[in-house]
C-alpha cells in the first residue's frame, strides 16, 4: 500500500495530511500525496471522495483546515487562485471557472490577457486573440463556429475544450485536471491524452482526475486512491495492473456480479 | 456592447452551421442598438404629440444639459451593474461632493483646483470604503451602500449646516470662484464662438439684440459623450473591461481564472463614487450653490437609465452606449411632457408608460430581428 | 408651581423634513426659543410626506409624557386621533404652519401661523395686479398637500389660466422643464415656485436662459439668499415670507411660559405672509443665508 | 428560513464525515435567527441611550404599529424576492389601493365588505398583469413594476382629483364607515378588554382617568404575526413554498423539473399587491383618509428590511421570519431615534448606521457560529 | 446505413427530420430517430454534433424550429417540460436540472411532491421525503450524510446521482439520460448500467446519451450516430461491432495513430 518508489528529486507538490471542513461536513480528513516533473499522477476515488476539494486547495480556491502544503519543498499558503497560477499551478476545474455570457476568446484568455499599446492606451486585441482561440481549439479536434460565441451556448463537451486547451496554452509547472475527459467524444479525448502525454514528456508534472480506469493506465506514471476524504494508498504502474485499480477505484465495492451481468464491460 | 463581439474575423472557410444574417440583422444584435430602437419609438411620439419647439436647437440642449447629468452617473452605475455590484449611495455621494465642493471653495478658501482635487479625492475614498465593506463582509452591496445612502445624506445635512451657519443652502461660489479655464472645463457652455458665428450667418436662431438662443454645447454634455466613449473603450477593448464582465458574470469562475475581483469592484466602487463628484462640481459651479435636497433620487434614475439601456440588474451584461442612450431616453420622457398638451397631473402615468413602452419596443425589436426565444 | 426651567421638555412633530430649506428654518426658531427659554426641545418629522408615519411620531411623542406639544397639522382626519390623545392626557398643545381651521377642535391651545393656500391667494392676487393672465406654478413635491394648497391658493388668487409643473429636486431638472414649458406656450407670463432654492432660482436660470427677464414674473414662496438677490436686481416680483422662524420659535416660548408660569396668549398668532419685494429684500439676504428668514 | 431544512431526520448510523455541532451553533444557522442578533443589539443599544419610556408596553405598542405594517409589506416582498422578482410598485399600490378603497366607500357609496373585495380584487389584477409583463415579455421586474410605480402613482393623483373635486387629500371616511366587527378587523385595536381589565388591576400603566394608556393590541400587529406565521408554514412545508425557492434559484431548472414556473410567479405577483391594499385598507381606516403621498418609498422599506432579513436579491434564498424581524429592526431604529437625545439633523446618518451595524452584527454571528467561509 | 430494422409496433417517440436554430447557429439541421418501448436506444456522436439539443427538443425544454415529433404516432407540440413529463418522458439533463441552493430532498421531489392532509392545508412531509431521498441515493450507491444539505454543495458525481435517481423514482414511458454516467465513478456507473438494463426489462423505451462505447454496447439495443446536426445511421447491435462503432462516434476521424500511440486503451 505504500508509495515504494524513492523520489530522488523534491517534488514539484507535496501535501501531507491535509484536511478541509466545510462546517460540520468533513471533505478531506487527512490526505497526503505528492507529484514530481514529468510525471502524471492520477488520482481515483469514488464520487465524493474529496478529490475536488483536494485540487481545490492545491489551486488556491479553497483554504485547507490542516495539514501541510510545500511546493518545491517550500511551505506555502494560497490566498487566491491567483497566488497559485503565478506559482505554475494551472487547473482545469470539474464546474469549469468560465463565464457563460462571455465569448470563447474573452473566456480563453481571461485574467491573462495580452496586451498592446503604451500605457494608458494599452489594449487588447481581440482579433489576435479570436485567431488563437481558433487555433488553440482546432488543436484539441474542436472546430468553433465562432470564437465570439457565448460559452454558455457551447455544448458541454466544447466547454470542456475550451477549458483545457486554456490551461495548455498558458502553460505552467504543474497541469491538474479534474476530470477533463469526462464530457468529452471519443476523438477529442484522445486529443487530451495525447496532450497530457506531451506535457509529462516536456517535464511538467501532472495530476489528472479521472473515473475510467482505461484512461488512468493509459497516461499515468502513479495512481493515488482517496476514499471518504482519506488517502488509500499510492501505487506506482508496474505495481498493480488494470483491474486491481479498477476495484480499488470502485472503493472496494463487490463489482463482479455487476460488471459479468454486463459482460465485463464498464 | 457586449462581450461577445459581433464584428467577427473573416474566416477561411465559412462554417455549414452558420446561418447567414444581414447586415441590420448584425447590428442589431448589438443590446445598445435596441435601446436606440426605443429612444426612435420616444422621439417619434413627442414628434406627433410635442409643441415643435422641442425639436428646435435650443429645445435639444435645453433636454440634453440634465440628461447628460444623469447619464454620467448612469455609465458609471452601469459599469458597477455589469461588475455585478449596486451603488444606492450616488444620489447622497452628489448632495455630500457638492459639500465637501462649496465649503472647500468657501470655508476654506482653496483654489478651484485644489477642491476640486479634494472633492474628487474623497468621493474615491468614500467609494473604496463602499467597496472594501462590500467585500470583506460579503453583504449584498444593495445594503451597504443603502446605509451610505442615508449616512452621507444626513451628514451633508449637517454639514451645510455648519458651514452656513443654519440654513441648508451654500451658497456664494460664483464669487469665490471667478472665471477661468479651469472653470469653463466644468461648467458653463463649450464652443462659444461657433455659436455667434453661426448666429451671425442666420444659421441657427437669435434673439431680437442678435445674441444665439443657444450660446453654446453645455460642458456636461461634452463630459457625457466623453465619459460615454472612454468607458465604452475600455469594457470592449481593454482588459480592464475583461475583468468588468468577468466579477459580475461569476466571480468565482472570474477569480479562479486569476482575475483580481476585489481589486475590480473597488475601482469601480471609487470610480461611480468619482462620477458622482464630478456631476456635484459640475452642477455646484452652474447653480452657483449647494443645497441638503441635491442629487435626490438620483441613484434611482441612474440604474433606471442603465437597465433601459440593456444592462442587467444581476450582473455580466450591458454595455456603457446603452446607459447613454437610457439616460437621453429618460431625460426626453421627462422634460418631453412640458412641451405637449397633456395635463400635468398625468405626469407620472405618462412617465411610466413611456418608460415601459421604450423598454418593450427595445426588447421587441431585438427579439425580431435576433430571430425565435 | 413654578417648575424648574431646565426640566421641561417640548416635542414639536411637522411634516416637513430636517433637509426641506422651509422646514429647517422652522427648525433654528424651535432650536431658538429653546435657548432664549432654556428648555429642552424635541423635532421630529417623517422621512416623507406620510400621514401615516407623523401620527405614529405623535403618539411617540405623547408616550414620552412631555410639557408641551407642537404639531402641523395638514391632514385633520389622520392626525386629529393622535392629537386627541395628546389633549387628553393632559399635554397642552399648539398647532403651528398648517390647521388653523382645525386647531381649536382638536383641543389645541391656539395656532401659530398662516395657512398654505391664503398665502398662496395672497400671491396670486399680486401677481394679478402686476399684470399677470397666463401662470406656472413649480410644484416640486406633488402629493404634498400643504404644497398643492400653495398651488390651488395661487390659481384661485391669479384668476387666469394656471398650470401646475410638476418638477424634481434637482435645480437642472427644473430648469429644463421651466425653460421647455416657457418655450411650449410663450403666452406664460408668470412663474409661481413653491420653494426658493429648489424651484425659484433654477427657474430664473430658465427665464434668464429664455431671454425674457422683465417679461415674466418670477414669485417665490419662502426665501433663499440667491433669489431675495434676484428681488433686488429687480429680476424676480417678490418671494412670500410666512416667517417660519416665529412658527418655531413662539410656541417654544409660549409653551415654556405656560409650563412655568401658566401664561399662554388668549388667540392665534397670524405669522404672515410677509411679501419681500424689490425694496426690502437687500435687508433679509444675509438673515436668510443663515436659516432665520 | 432556507430551503435547507436544519431539524434532521435522526438517522440510524452517524456518518463519520460530519463533524457534530452543538445545539446552539444549529438554531443559528437558521438565516432568521441571524436577524435575532441584529435586533438584539439594536435593542440593547437602545437600552442604554433611550428614554426608559420607550421600552414600557405603550412605547412597544408606539414601535410595533408602524414596524406591522411595514412588516406585512416586507412579508409579501420577501416571498416575491425568494422567487426570483423585485416590485416596485408596493408603495404606489398602497396609495392607489386606498384611493380605490376611498372611493369605493364615499363617492359610490358602497358597504365596507363590497369596498373591501373590490379593493383586494383590484389589487390581484393589478400584481397579476405586472406579473404577466415580467413574464410574457421576459423584461426584469425592476423595470415593469418601476413603470407601474409611476403609472399608479400618477393614476392615485388623478383619481383623488376627481373623487375630490380637486383636492389630493380623501377625508370624511370614517363618517361613511361607521362602526362594527369588520372594521373592528381592520383598524383599531384588539383585546381591548384585556387592557381595561389589567388597568383595572393596575398591572398597565394608565392615565390619569383611568384610562389604560395602551387600549389594546394595534390589529395591524395581529395581522402581521398572522401573516407571517401563514408564510413560514408555506415556505417551509408546502409545495408552494419548495415552487417559490424553486423558481428563485433557477427557474430553468425548476421549469425542467415540472414546476409551473409562470403560474408561481404571477401569483406571487398577485399576493404582493395584495398586501399593499391589506396595508391601504388598514391605514386609510385608522387614518380616516387617504393622500397621493401614502405608501411613498414603502417599496424602498419593505425591501431593506427582507434584505435585513436575510433574504438574498438574487432570488431562492430567505425567510418569512427575517422579514418579520427585518421590519421590526427597521421600525425600532427609525422610531427609536426619537427617544434618545440626538438632535434630528443626525437622523439619517443613525438611521444608516444603525443598519449597518445590525446587519454586519447579523452577519458576523452567523459566520462566527456556522464556522469559517 | 439505413435502418434496417423493421417495427412491429408504433414507436413510443419518433421524429422526422427535426430542424433548430439558435439565432443564426444551427444546431440541428434535418435529424430522424425513433425509440419503441423495451429498447434502449444509445445516441451516439461527436462533441456539439447536437445530441443534447435533440433530447430538449423531446422533453419540451426548446421548441424545434421544423420537422415532425411523434409520440405514440400522435403529432405532438410540448410548450413546456411539464407537458413532456405529462406525456410520461423523463429526462436527465446533462447540465442538471437542479436548484444548488436547495437540499437534495427538495430537489429530489421537486414539481411532484406528495402532499398529505386536507386542502387547504395541505403540507409536504419532508420527514418522510428526506427518508425516501436517503434510500433512493443509497440504491444508486451513494451515502449521502444528510439530505437536507444543499445540492450545490454535492460533488459533481453524487449530483449525477440526484438526477439519475429521481427520474427512475418517478417513473415514465421514455426515460431519457443526458450523459449520465460521465461524472460517476466505477461503482455508480454500474449501478446505472444496471438500472438502465432493468428498465428496459420493464418495457420503457430508453435513449441514452454517453460517449463511452463501451458503456454503450454494454445496454444499448440500437445505436444512432449524429454528427454536426446530421444523422449519420442507426444500427442494431447485431449490425456492427465495438470498434466499428467507435470509429463512428469519433466522426469518422483518423483515430488510428493516436489510439495507437496510448496503447489502443480509450
Ligand atoms: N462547499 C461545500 N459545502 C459542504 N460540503 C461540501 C462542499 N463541497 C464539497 N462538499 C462535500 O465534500 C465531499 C467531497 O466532495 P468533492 O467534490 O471533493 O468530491 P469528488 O471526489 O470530486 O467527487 P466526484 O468524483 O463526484 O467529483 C462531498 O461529499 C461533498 O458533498
Ligand atoms: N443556446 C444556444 N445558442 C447558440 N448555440 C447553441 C445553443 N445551444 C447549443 N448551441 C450549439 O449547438 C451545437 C449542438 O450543441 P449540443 O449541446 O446539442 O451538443 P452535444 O451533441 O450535446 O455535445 P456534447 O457531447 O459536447 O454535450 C453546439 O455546437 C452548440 O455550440
Ligand atoms: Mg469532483
Ligand atoms: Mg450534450
Amino acid at each position: 500500500m505504500a508509495d515504494n518508489k524513492v523520489e530522488t528529486t523534491t517534488p514539484v507538490i507535496e501535501v501531507k495530511n491535509i484536511v478541509k471542513h466545510y462546517g460540520s461536513v468533513i471533505a478531506l480528513s487527512g490526505v497526503s500525496m505528492q507529484v514530481s516533473s514529468g510525471e502524471v499522477l492520477c488520482l481515483l476515488g469514488d464520487n465524493g471522495a474529496g478529490k475536488s476539494t483536494l485540487i481545490k486547495t492545491l489551486s488556491g480556491v479553497v483554504r485547507p483546515s490542516g495539514g501541510d502544503f510545500l511546493v518545491n519543498g517550500k511551505p506555502v499558503a494560497f490566498s487566491s487562485p491567483r497566488d497559485a497560477l503565478d506559482a505554475g499551478i494551472a487547473t482545469v476545474y470539474q464546474d469549469l471557472a468560465m463565464i457563460p455570457l462571455m465569448s470563447v476568446t474573452r473566456n480563453f484568455f481571461m485574467g491573462r490577457e495580452p496586451r498592446r499599446g503604451i500605457r494608458p492606451f494599452r489594449y487588447v486585441d481581440f482579433k489576435h486573440c479570436n485567431a488563437v482561440t481558433r487555433e488553440e481549439m482546432q488543436k484539441i479536434g474542436i472546430d468553433i463556429r465562432d470564437p465570439n460565441q457565448a460559452v454558455g451556448t457551447l455544448s458541454g463537451g466544447e466547454r470542456q475544450c475550451v477549458a483545457i486547451a486554456r490551461a495548455v496554452y498558458f502553460g505552467a509547472k504543474v497541469l491538474i485536471l479534474d476530470e477533463p475527459t469526462s464530457a468529452l467524444g471519443v476523438a477529442q479525448t484522445s486529443m487530451v491524452l495525447k496532450y497530457i502525454h506531451q506535457v509529462q514528456q516536456k517535464g511538467l508534472g501532472v495530476i489528472f482526475i479521472t473515473h475510467n480506469v482505461r484512461h488512468a493506465y493509459a497516461v499515468g506514471s502513479r495512481f493515488t486512491i482517496l476514499n471518504r476524504g482519506k488517502t488509500l494508498g499510492t501505487f506506482a504502474k508496474g505495481e498493480i495492473n488494470i483491474d486491481e485499480l479498477q476495484n480499488l477505484m470502485a472503493g472496494g465495492k463487490e463489482l463482479q456480479t455487476l460488471s459479468n451481468e454486463l459482460g465485463g464491460t464498464i | 456592447m457586449t462581450p461577445i463581439e459581433q464584428n467577427t474575423v473573416v474566416t477561411a472557410k465559412a462554417d455549414e452551421r452558420i446561418k447567414q444574417v444581414g447586415f441590420l440583422t448584425h447590428m442589431m444584435r448589438r443590446p445598445e442598438l435596441g435601446a436606440v430602437a426605443g429612444l426612435v419609438l420616444v422621439v417619434a411620439f413627442f414628434f406627433l404629440t410635442a409643441d415643435r419647439s422641442m425639436f428646435s436647437l435650443s429645445g435639444v440642449m435645453t433636454i440634453m444639459a440634465p440628461a447628460s447629468q444623469l447619464g454620467i452617473l448612469a455609465i458609471a452605475a452601469s459599469l458597477l451593474m455589469i461588475g455585478g455590484e449596486f451603488d444606492l449611495s450616488i444620489g447622497s455621494m452628489v448632495a455630500f461632493s457638492g459639500l465637501i465642493f462649496g465649503a472647500a471653495l468657501t470655508n476654506f478658501g482653496q483654489p478651484l483646483w485644489i477642491s476640486i482635487i479634494i472633492t474628487m479625492l474623497l468621493a474615491a475614498a468614500m467609494g473604496a470604503v463602499n467597496g472594501q465593506i462590500v467585500i470583506r463582509t460579503r453583504l449584498p452591496s444593495f445594503i451597504v451602500t443603502l446605509a451610505f445612502l442615508f449616512i452621507l445624506r444626513g451628514l451633508t445635512l449637517v454639514g451645510l449646516k455648519w458651514a452656513t451657519g443654519g440654513s441648508t443652502q451654500l451658497r456664494g461660489i460664483e464669487e469665490v470662484v471667478g472665471d477661468g479655464p479651469l472653470k469653463g472645463a466644468f461648467s458653463g457652455v463649450a464652443f462659444q464662438p461657433l455659436f455667434n458665428w453661426l448666429a451671425q450667418h442666420d444659421l441657427i436662431e437669435k434673439f431680437d439684440n442678435g445674441v444665439p438662443k443657444v450660446t453654446g454645447v453645455p460642458v456636461s454634455v461634452l463630459w457625457f459623450i466623453g465619459i460615454a466613449v472612454v468607458a465604452t473603450w475600455v469594457l470592449l477593448r481593454t482588459r480592464t473591461g475583461n475583468w468588468i464582465f468577468a466579477v459580475g458574470g461569476d466571480p468565482n469562475a472570474a477569480r479562479n481564472s486569476g482575475v483580481p475581483v476585489d481589486r475590480v469592484k473597488t475601482g469601480l466602487f471609487a470610480l461611480t463614487a468619482c462620477a458622482a463628484a464630478l456631476v456635484a462640481i459640475i452642477t455646484v459651479l452652474d447653480a452657483g450653490s449647494t443645497d441638503a435636497r441635491r442629487g435626490f433620487q438620483k441613484e434611482f434614475e441612474a440604474i433606471i437609465a442603465a437597465v433601459i439601456g440593456g444592462s442587467l440588474l444581476t450582473g455580466g451584461y450591458g454595455s456603457a452606449i446603452g446607459a447613454f442612450f437610457g439616460a437621453i431616453i429618460f431625460g426626453l420622457v421627462s422634460i418631453g411632457l412640458t412641451y405637449t398638451q397633456f395635463d400635468s397631473d398625468w405626469f407620472q402615468v405618462f412617465l411610466g408608460s413611456m418608460l415601459l413602452l421604450a423598454v418593450l419596443f427595445n426588447n421587441f425589436i431585438r427579439r425580431k430581428v435576433t430571430g425565435e426565444r | 408651581q413654578v417648575a424648574v426651567a431646565k426640566d421641561i421638555k417640548i416635542i414639536a412633530v411637522t411634516h416637513g423634513q430636517a433637509n426641506d430649506p422651509f422646514w429647517s428654518v422652522v427648525k433654528n426658531g424651535v432650536t431658538a426659543g429653546a435657548k432664549d427659554a432654556g428648555v429642552q426641545v424635541d423635532y421630529r418629522a417623517p422621512e416623507t410626506f406620510d400621514m401615516v408615519a407623523m401620527s405614529q411620531l405623535i403618539d411617540a411623542a405623547v408616550n414620552q409624557k412631555p410639557d408641551g406639544l407642537i404639531v402641523s397639522i395638514p391632514d385633520s382626519s389622520a392626525l386629529g386621533p393622535s392629537i386627541k390623545k395628546a389633549v387628553a392626557a393632559g399635554i397642552p398643545v399648539i398647532s403651528i404652519n398648517s390647521g388653523s381651521d382645525v386647531s381649536k377642535e382638536l383641543g389645541a391651545l391656539l395656532h401659530v401661523g398662516q395657512d398654505e393656500y391664503g398665502a398662496g391667494k395672497a400671491a396670486g392676487e399680486k401677481l394679478k395686479e402686476m399684470g399677470g393672465k397666463t401662470g406656472i406654478c413649480i410644484n416640486q413635491e406633488v402629493g404634498n398637500v400643504s404644497l398643492d394648497l400653495r398651488c390651488k391658493g395661487f390659481a384661485d388668487g391669479f384668476g387666469g389660466e394656471v398650470k401646475v409643473l410638476p418638477v424634481s429636486n434637482d435645480p437642472a431638472d427644473v430648469r429644463a422643464k421651466v425653460k421647455a414649458a416657457l418655450s411650449s406656450n410663450t403666452a406664460i407670463d408668470t412663474v409661481m415656485a413653491l420653494g426658493a432654492s429648489t424651484a425659484g432660482e433654477p427657474a430664473l436660470d430658465a427665464v434668464k436662459d429664455a431671454g425674457l427677464v422683465g417679461k415674466v414674473n418670477v414669485a417665490t414662496f419662502d426665501l433663499s439668499a440667491g433669489f431675495l438677490k434676484a428681488v433686488a436686481a429687480g429680476e424676480a416680483a417678490f418671494a412670500i415670507d410666512q416667517q417660519q422662524f416665529l412658527q418655531g420659535y413662539l410656541p417654544v416660548v409660549f409653551l415654556a411660559n405656560d409650563a412655568k408660569y401658566g401664561l399662554i396668549p388668549g388667540g392665534n398668532v397670524p405669522s404672515g405672509p410677509n411679501l419681500i419685494t424689490k425694496d426690502k429684500a437687500a435687508q433679509v439676504v444675509d438673515l436668510s443665508a443663515k436659516g432665520i428668514r
